[in-house]
């Protein structure tokens, strides 16, 4: 099933298992209320997610993409978030040269304990990301074929 | 004292007015008493303020609108200083006077009185003017005896003008009052 | 100069399996990688404009066999971040630096002179390049077909050699201010976005790009042709080919110095140096760091801070 | 493969804003699904057993199940396909509670987000290779951080289970807040008449090694082998000669020093045996204040040492100790209460903290167990309590109830009464907060048979009269009305907050704290002295406020856990590790530079350089899959083609 | 260090009952070379009446100021009156806070306000820009032996989030001032009780008892005179001391200064600067004594 066509935006979060997927469940635990657009995929740390899987997603037609991880220092496995920080921020940098508003791309920390922080943020990304609208996927075929198939169809 | 009837008292339309203007949550109050504690003016109010924010948070609204307490807080900020909860109860306070005095309800007709000739001194002049301010203040309520006994102290020391100041801007002054009545029509 | 370096090399090679440079190619407008491994061929070296490529990618297939390599200012930066790498040993290189006043871009001259197919004489003197084609002469002002990357040159000498040939040259600008990217960016994000779907519509995926790059080093193992990891497939689309340029680009981040080569060897001329200049930035910005400049120096990428100095903590 | 997905209805916990017969329908229709179907309780037991046989009868060789977080049931269901006899890593659920149905309301939406979040469930299951862990040695020795009574109580049950036990203790006698106490609640028996005995036992037990006036500098290692470096703060004192005589305190003429164990009431002397029961009882310097140390003049105490143990030479001293598991045990402190300002700030002698009370009261406390006001020395009559001082208070940041005020405040009135018996108590309380056994009855008796005054209302405002007393001005909100009481002396229930350097301990020990620096356990409910990293268990008010009783349980609750641990022959290692492509590999080092915890080596193979995992000290973290360009590294079970598989399930539909 | 300059509010009872204070800040801010800049034409803050009706109207009354100061290219308005700082700085808060506020406040405007500046007391430009040091160094006539108790009254440091100056509950900047011009200040616990303010007129009964009691404490402790910041305060324990006195059977004789005098004082300016005639209780036997008690010490 897609999402909700006219409601919901293609949002991806990507989600360290210790700190912010526990932050996501105690803000569920807790019943705050959240956007349903962000799909959550669990990764295990920040420090896992190669910037190029945010790339993939946005080449894919994902509208917004979110990073949380453990607030720095607070890294369940001691320096993982350390590198994502940097590797992140690099590269929310790098999107605008892209045509891809940096808006779109967040990195955050919440904590497990941060459910209410949680909220905020997914509220708060969503609501950025609908601010922005939806962004054309990159087309798998050349512009060529694209624009036959268009043509094609009525 | 009779049995309230909660479920028939409580107006919550004034609950949420009153939260929605004041932008503080009456339920975060939990009757700690803190500010009641912290008011100096405990002593004069019929209603102790911890009272005024429970009564808010049961949707009481004649109790609250016909209280003295409501007239006779200064805006001290005690409570609102002391409260663990972070509630800005001077603020609600202060928004229970302006609800009071859209609805006609005034307890303390003597502190209105005077805030109202404040207020008309402030239009007529653009800055106050307080021999004015007390010649009006006495018309309204018929004391023609208060702080009588000032006088002589004051006057010899030219601290009391007997003309106001006059200032340019006195009827950009009207104007603020003029809109404001119109807009609150 | 020429003459002095030709000298300086002839009295290393003894030493190395042979030294590479350039020469003149099939015609006197191209020049080409040049190999040599007999005095006789260091006669054949030529240094000037035209010296277009980086030479210094050969030197990870060479890891282990001695070597010397000529150096432009940007090509030393490339051999100084392979040796920051670990992909080639510093004993085994040994570098011939000599000054550069910068390169010409082909696509310009191209502009200039139209395709043509015989180049009859090419000469160069005082900032001025001179090219014969069909019997036409064309007169050309050094500055109007530099290369893009010479406009902003910081080091024009090798910042690492064994032998410096020539006076140290003044660099170009004291301050790269990525103005080029700021006319870029000048544009509203979903015109970005349309330049560039128009731009990777016209890759032709030949790689060109990946293979003269000199920090592509994963050759045979690139992830553009792999299935496991399984990044792109095969498909001749917009996406693939995009996507392609952009994991280029973020695994050059922090390394790559702009040397140009990728957007120099495409055939149908896309500003993928673009991309890299963005990161190149970013990494300034935020780091203060220049890759290809200490062989010693931790990249950012690879290092970090408890409490950074140039990123901000979200406040939400 | 064969795929099967379960969606679980959790009661209505799902259901009620989850389609999950529609989802379960619409999971049909994902690659090599073979099987769906909605269930009741999936994690009960008809639920795992409707699983095993599904895996049978329909040949099923990976399942989804979807239902609550994994952090909950992930191993559970583990088992269940273990039982089915399936690999258990084939293995993969989604979170269509806490991240969906009880987040929204919007059924449609829900039902939609929850079949997408079980599309990219399959996708990973799919693409999952059957794991198995490795085994290793444990090495069965224990650390327990702290010492107070949480920490004795783990450690000596640990001991008693034949385990080595190393105590490490900041302050320079074990025995934590309780021995400073006079009496406990509800019993009223003596502070340190039953926890002395405990402390001496842990001074003589042959498996306990205690490294008293130390700190844990570093921690490294895994689960079953850790290495921690405890620093040997320098006492200055040879404590192997010290006999604990006391004879260099009695001589020493620095007397304005701190004594942080009578709650600065009183100032002590620069070296100092904290009390008469102190364990171990020996004497330490406080540097700052010796007058050797800082004008190298005097050496008094050296001159007096019968045993010559003076060593004004000493340093800091770091020991290496390796350990299979870790309790920490590091308790609470007092909430700094002078941002109370309205009640003076710390500027009126004779407004204390329940602590300070304490001490008073205690016969081993500087005024002999004579309650005596701190300005004058008068013995006061009327006394005022005030409780949730930094408790319940969001404006300084403590909303939260630290637990065990109510019952202290009772007790201290109650022994207010004993030691003054013409006193009055006065007691100012938002809520009474006695849910213990006997607690309540405790606070009962306060009233009733002591007299205690309780009035319900928090103070406004403390403030000198000018002619001895304190003018308490609070609130009865019963009587609905302003209060003022008289006081002699005023005492503070001031809250609990997390021990100073929490934080940083928790950094050391990987785990998580909350934003009071509280440690935080595996699961409010289910995991109370677990925490998320293995092998490191909580004891005590560290994590959280706590009274004796709670903490004590705590403490053998965490030696239980870390007795199982050490039950076990073998250690089992999570096989979601690293793993290096030889092939892809190109030897540029990268990996193992980021790698946090030195688990990647770098060796040869046929003469080229090459990463190579130690899978025993890898600990999943993935950080060098993310930082290798080549794809050469991949964390198993999170394999760059297995996210790149949900982000395009997520992308293409 | 550059001149200090400002954008200065009297404040309407500046202009009659507390004409005193505004002389002695004036005299005093020209002798520490603080230039106050006055805005020209302004009008009233609304005061508590304002705000006690209506808020917009309130933010309207004293906007019109913050807008006039702007339009002075001024970034911060100082005022001594703590009933002013609070509209002002209200307003101001509120308007910069909420765009749908500041709407409705331009609405009742003539001229919308644009820049919003922000708003101080002078006594905390004294305390923090000028410093107790630099009030030091300018004292010829030390307050030596004069026993004081610094009153600051309820609302100029409360609430602590509005204000973002000095301790909501035991102010320290009148103090640290006062002992630089080399008074001894009596630590007095009611510093930031309320004395009943505007309830003078309308409920005296309230005033009564809450000055009263400011008035018991500052004796009991030995004071010679009470300290103050604030134009109403000093009003209910100045003029209406002998209101008090009467009401609740006292025969207090405590003069009641603005803070402004005595540093005045302190600097040596003329009397006539720091009107001194105006006040009520005579605090000229407190102002002799000054000096002497050290002597026969």
């Amino acid at each position: 099933m897609p999402v909700l066509e006219g409601r919901e935006l293609r949002i991806i979060g990507f989600l360290c298992n210790w700190c912010s997927y526990g932050g996501a469940d105690t803000a569920g635990v807790a019943r705050f209320d959240q956007p349903t657009d962000l799909r959550i995929i669990r990764v295990p740390c920040s420090g896992r997610i190669d910037p190029l899987f945010v790339a993939k997603a946005f080449m894919n037609g994902a509208d917004g993409v979110l990073v949380s991880g453990c607030h720095p220092r607070d890294c369940h496995y001691a320096e993982g978030n350390f590198y994502a920080r940097r590797r992140l921020e690099v590269f929310k940098n790098f999107i605008s040269v892209l045509g891809i508003e940096p808006e779109r791309f967040e990195y955050t920390w919440v904590s497990a304990s941060e459910g209410q922080r949680w909220q905020e943020v997914v509220t708060k990304f969503t609501n950025q990301v609908h601010t922005l609208g939806p962004l054309a996927p990159v087309p798998e075929i050349s512009l060529d074929r694209l624009a036959a198939t268009e043509t094609a169809q009525p | 004292m009779q049995t309230v009837n909660l479920t028939d008292t409580i107006d919550r339309s004034f609950m949420e007015k009153v939260m929605e203007e004041s932008e503080q949550n009456l339920s975060l109050c939990y009757q700690c008493g803190n500010c009641t504690a912290s008011c100096p003016y405990t002593f004069g109010f019929d209603i102790p303020v911890s009272r005024v924010m429970r009564l808010m948070q049961t949707g009481q609204k004649k109790a609250v609108l016909t209280s003295s307490s409501i007239w006779l807080c200064a805006s001290c900020t005690s409570c609102t200083t002391r409260c663990p909860n972070n509630i800005d109860v001077a603020r609600v306070m202060d928004v229970l006077r302006h609800v009071a005095r859209r609805e006609g309800f005034v307890k303390e007709r003597r502190v209105k009185a005077f805030f109202d000739s404040f207020l008309d001194s402030v239009r007529k002049h653009g800055r106050v003017f307080e021999i004015g301010l007390m010649v009006d203040y006495v018309r309204k309520t018929g004391r023609f005896w208060t702080d009588m006994d000032l006088g002589p102290k004051m006057l010899p020391k030219g601290k009391m003008s007997l003309t106001p100041h006059r200032i340019k801007g006195k009827d950009a002054i009207a104007r603020i009052f003029k809109r404001f009545e119109e807009e609150n029509r | 100069m020429l003459e002095q370096l030709k000298d300086t090399i002839k009295k290393a090679l003894p030493e190395l399996d042979f030294v590479i440079g350039w020469g003149m190619g099939f015609d006197a407008l191209h020049a080409t990688p040049l190999f040599m491994y007999e005095p006789e061929d260091v006669d054949k070296l030529v240094w000037g404009p035209l010296n277009v490529h980086n030479l210094a990618t050969y030197l990870p297939a060479l890891k282990g066999r001695k070597v010397g390599i000529v150096v432009k200012g940007c090509d030393s930066r490339s051999v100084a971040e392979l040796l920051q790498e670990n992909l080639i040993n510093r004993e085994d290189v040994v570098i011939f630096g000599a000054p550069c006043r910068g390169t010409v871009s082909l696509t310009k001259i191209r502009k200039v002179i139209g395709n043509t197919g015989l180049i009859e004489d090419v000469n160069y003197a005082d900032g001025t390049l001179t090219v014969k084609a069909e019997g036409a002469s064309h007169e050309m002002a050094l500055k109007d077909i530099r290369a893009d990357k010479c406009g902003y040159c910081r080091f024009p000498n090798a910042v690492l050699s064994d032998h410096f040939v020539g006076e140290k040259r003044a660099p170009q600008v004291e301050e790269d201010t990525f103005e080029d990217l700021a006319e870029f960016e000048s544009q509203p994000f979903e015109e970005r976005r349309d330049f560039w779907m128009k731009e990777m519509d016209r890759c032709i995926r030949c790689y060109a790009c990946r293979n003269a790059c000199p920090l592509c080093v994963c050759r045979d193992h690139c992830v553009a042709q792999s299935r496991d990891p399984h990044w792109l497939s095969q498909q001749d689309g917009v996406r693939d080919k995009f996507m392609f340029q952009i994991i280029h680009a973020t695994h050059l981040a922090g390394r790559c110095t702009t040397c140009g080569e990728c957007e120099r060897a495409c055939p149908v001329d896309i500003p993928v140096l673009l991309f890299k200049r963005k990161f190149t930035k970013a990494i300034k910005d935020t780091f203060d760091y220049d890759a290809g400049l200490d062989p010693e120096a931790t990249p950012p990428l690879l290092a970090f801070k408890a409490n950074e100095d140039n990123i901000k903590e979200k406040e939400w | 493969m064969k795929i099967g997905v379960f969606v679980c209805h959790c009661g209505s916990n799902i259901e009620g804003t989850v389609d999950t017969k529609t989802v379960a329908e619409a999971s049909l229709d994902f690659p090599e699904v073979t099987f769906a179907t909605d269930t009741m309780y999936a994690c009960s037991e008809p639920g795992q057993d409707g699983i095993i046989e599904a895996i049978e009868e329909h040949k099923l060789d990976g399942v989804v199940v979807a239902s609550c977080t994994p952090r909950m049931h992930e191993p559970t269901f583990r088992k269940t396909l273990e039982r089915a006899g399936l690999n258990p890593y084939m293995f993969e659920m989604a979170n269509i509670r806490e991240h969906v149905s009880w987040i929204g309301k919007d059924r449609e939406a829900n039902t939609n987000k929850a079949a997408d979040l079980v599309r990219i469930a399959v996708e990973k299951l799919r693409r999952n290779q059957p794991l198995t862990p490795k085994e290793f040695d444990i090495n069965r020795r224990v650390l327990v951080i702290g010492g107070g009574v949480a920490g004795i109580q783990a450690a000596l049950d640990c001991a008693e289970a034949g385990l080595e036990v190393v105590m490490v203790e900041r302050e320079s006698t074990i025995g934590g807040k309780m021995a400073k106490l006079d009496k406990t609640f509800p019993t009223v028996d003596c502070s340190s008449c039953i926890l002395g005995p405990r402390m001496v036992e842990i001074a003589q037990h042959p498996n306990i090694t205690l490294y008293a006036y130390s700190e844990v500098e570093s921690v490294s290692g895994y689960v079953g082998n850790f290495e921690v470096q405890v620093k040997k703060k320098a006492t200055y004192v040879d404590w192997a000669k010290c006999t604990g005589c006391g004879e260099c305190v009695e001589k020493c003429p620095s007397r304005k020093a701190p004594d942080p164990f009578n709650e600065l009431l009183a100032p002590g002397r620069a070296i100092n045996i904290p009390f008469p029961q102190a364990i171990p009882k020996k004497a330490y310097i406080q540097a700052e204040h010796c007058i050797k140390l800082t004008k190298d003049k005097c050496g008094n105490c050296a001159k007096v040492c019968p045993s010559d143990a003076i060593n004004f030479e000493a340093k800091d001293e770091i020991i290496t100790e390796e350990v299979g598991g870790i309790i920490a045990a590091t308790g609470y402190d007092l909430f700094d209460w002078t941002v109370y300002e309205e009640y003076g700030g710390g500027r009126y002698p004779d407004v204390v903290t329940s602590l300070q009370y304490e001490r008073m009261l205690s016969a081993s406390g500087p005024t002999g167990g004579h309650v005596k006001r701190p300005s004058d020395g008068k013995e006061p009559k009327k006394v005022v309590f005030i409780q949730c001082v930094g408790s319940r208070d969001k404006s300084v940041g403590r909303p939260y109830c630290s637990g065990f005020c109510c019952m202290y405040t009772a007790k201290q009135a109650i022994l207010t009464k004993d030691h003054i018996p013409d006193s009055e108590s006065y007691v100012f309380y938002m809520d009474i907060r006695a849910p213990g056994k006997l607690y309540d009855e405790f606070t009962r008796r306060a009233m009733e048979e002591y007299g205690a005054q309780y009035i319900r209302g928090r103070v406004g405002m403390v403030y000198p009269d000018g002619e001895g007393q304190l003018v308490v001005r609070g609130a009865d909100t019963l009587m609905g009305t302003q209060v003022e009481v008289k006081a002699d002396l005023v005492v503070l229930a001031v809250g609990a907050e997390a021990a100073k350097n929490s934080p940083q301990l928790a950094e050391k020990l990987r785990i998580s704290y909350d934003a009071y620096g509280f440690f935080m356990e595996g699961h409010p409910k289910l995991k109370p002295v677990e925490t998320n990293t293995a092998g490191v268990y909580l004891a005590g008010a560290c994590q959280g406020a706590k009274d004796i009783p709670a903490s004590v349980g705590q403490g053998s609750a965490a030696a239980a856990k870390v007795i199982g641990l050490f039950s076990k022959e073998k250690l089992k290692s999570d096989p979601q590790t690293a793993l290096v492509d030889i092939k892809r590999c190109i030897g540029c080092g990268k990996c193992a530079e980021t790698c946090p915890f030195g688990a990647i080596n770098m060796t040869e193979f046929r003469g080229q350089p090459k990463a190579e995992v130690l899978e025993t000290v890898c600990q999943g973290c993935g950080l060098c899959a993310a930082t290798c360009p080549q794809g050469a590294v991949q964390l198993k079970h999170f394999t760059d083609n297995q996210i790149l598989a949900e982000v395009e399930a997520l992308c293409r539909f | 260090m550059s001149k200090l300059s400002y954008a200065y509010y009297p404040g309407c009872s500046g202009q009659g009952t507390s004409m005193e204070y505004e002389m002695s800040t004036r005299a005093l801010c020209e002798a520490l070379d603080i230039d106050l800049k006055e805005i020209p034409d302004w009008s009233c803050c609304g005061s508590t009446p304002a705000h006690a009706c209506d808020h917009v109207l309130s933010a309207a009354l004293s906007g019109r100021n913050l807008g006039l100061a702007a339009d002075m290219g001024e970034d911060c308005v100082l005022t001594p009156c703590p009933s002013c700082l609070t509209n002002l700085k209200n307003a101001g808060q509120h308007m910069s806070g909420s765009e749908e506020f500041k709407e409705k406040v331009n609405k009742l405007l003539d001229e919308p306000i644009g820049e919003i500046p922000d708003v101080k007391s002078v006594l905390q430009i004294l305390f923090e820009d000028l410093g107790p040091k630099g009030v030091k160094e300018k004292v010829i006539k030390p307050l030596s032996g004069l026993k004081v108790v610094t009153y600051y009254g309820c609302i100029l440091t409360r609430p602590p989030k509005l204000m973002e100056f000095d301790s909501e509950e035991n102010p320290i900047s009148m103090d640290r001032l006062m002992e630089a011009a080399g008074a001894k200040v009596l630590p007095f616990p009611l510093k930031t009780e309320c004395c009943g303010a505007s309830h003078g007129v309308a409920r005296k009964d309230l005033v009564m008892k809450l000055s009263g009691k400011l008035l018991d404490m500052a004796e009991q402790l030995g004071a010679d005179a009470v300290v103050t910041a604030c134009p109403l305060c000093q009003m209910n324990l100045d003029l209406r001391q002998g209101q008090v006195n009467s009401a609740n059977k006292t025969s207090h004789k405590l003069p009641v200064f603005y803070y402004t005098q005595l540093l005045g004082w302190a600097l040596g300016l003329p009397q006539a600067q720091l009107g001194l005639d105006k006040l009520c209780v005579n605090p000229m036997p407190a102002l002799r004594g000054i000096g002497k008690k050290e002597d026969a010490a």
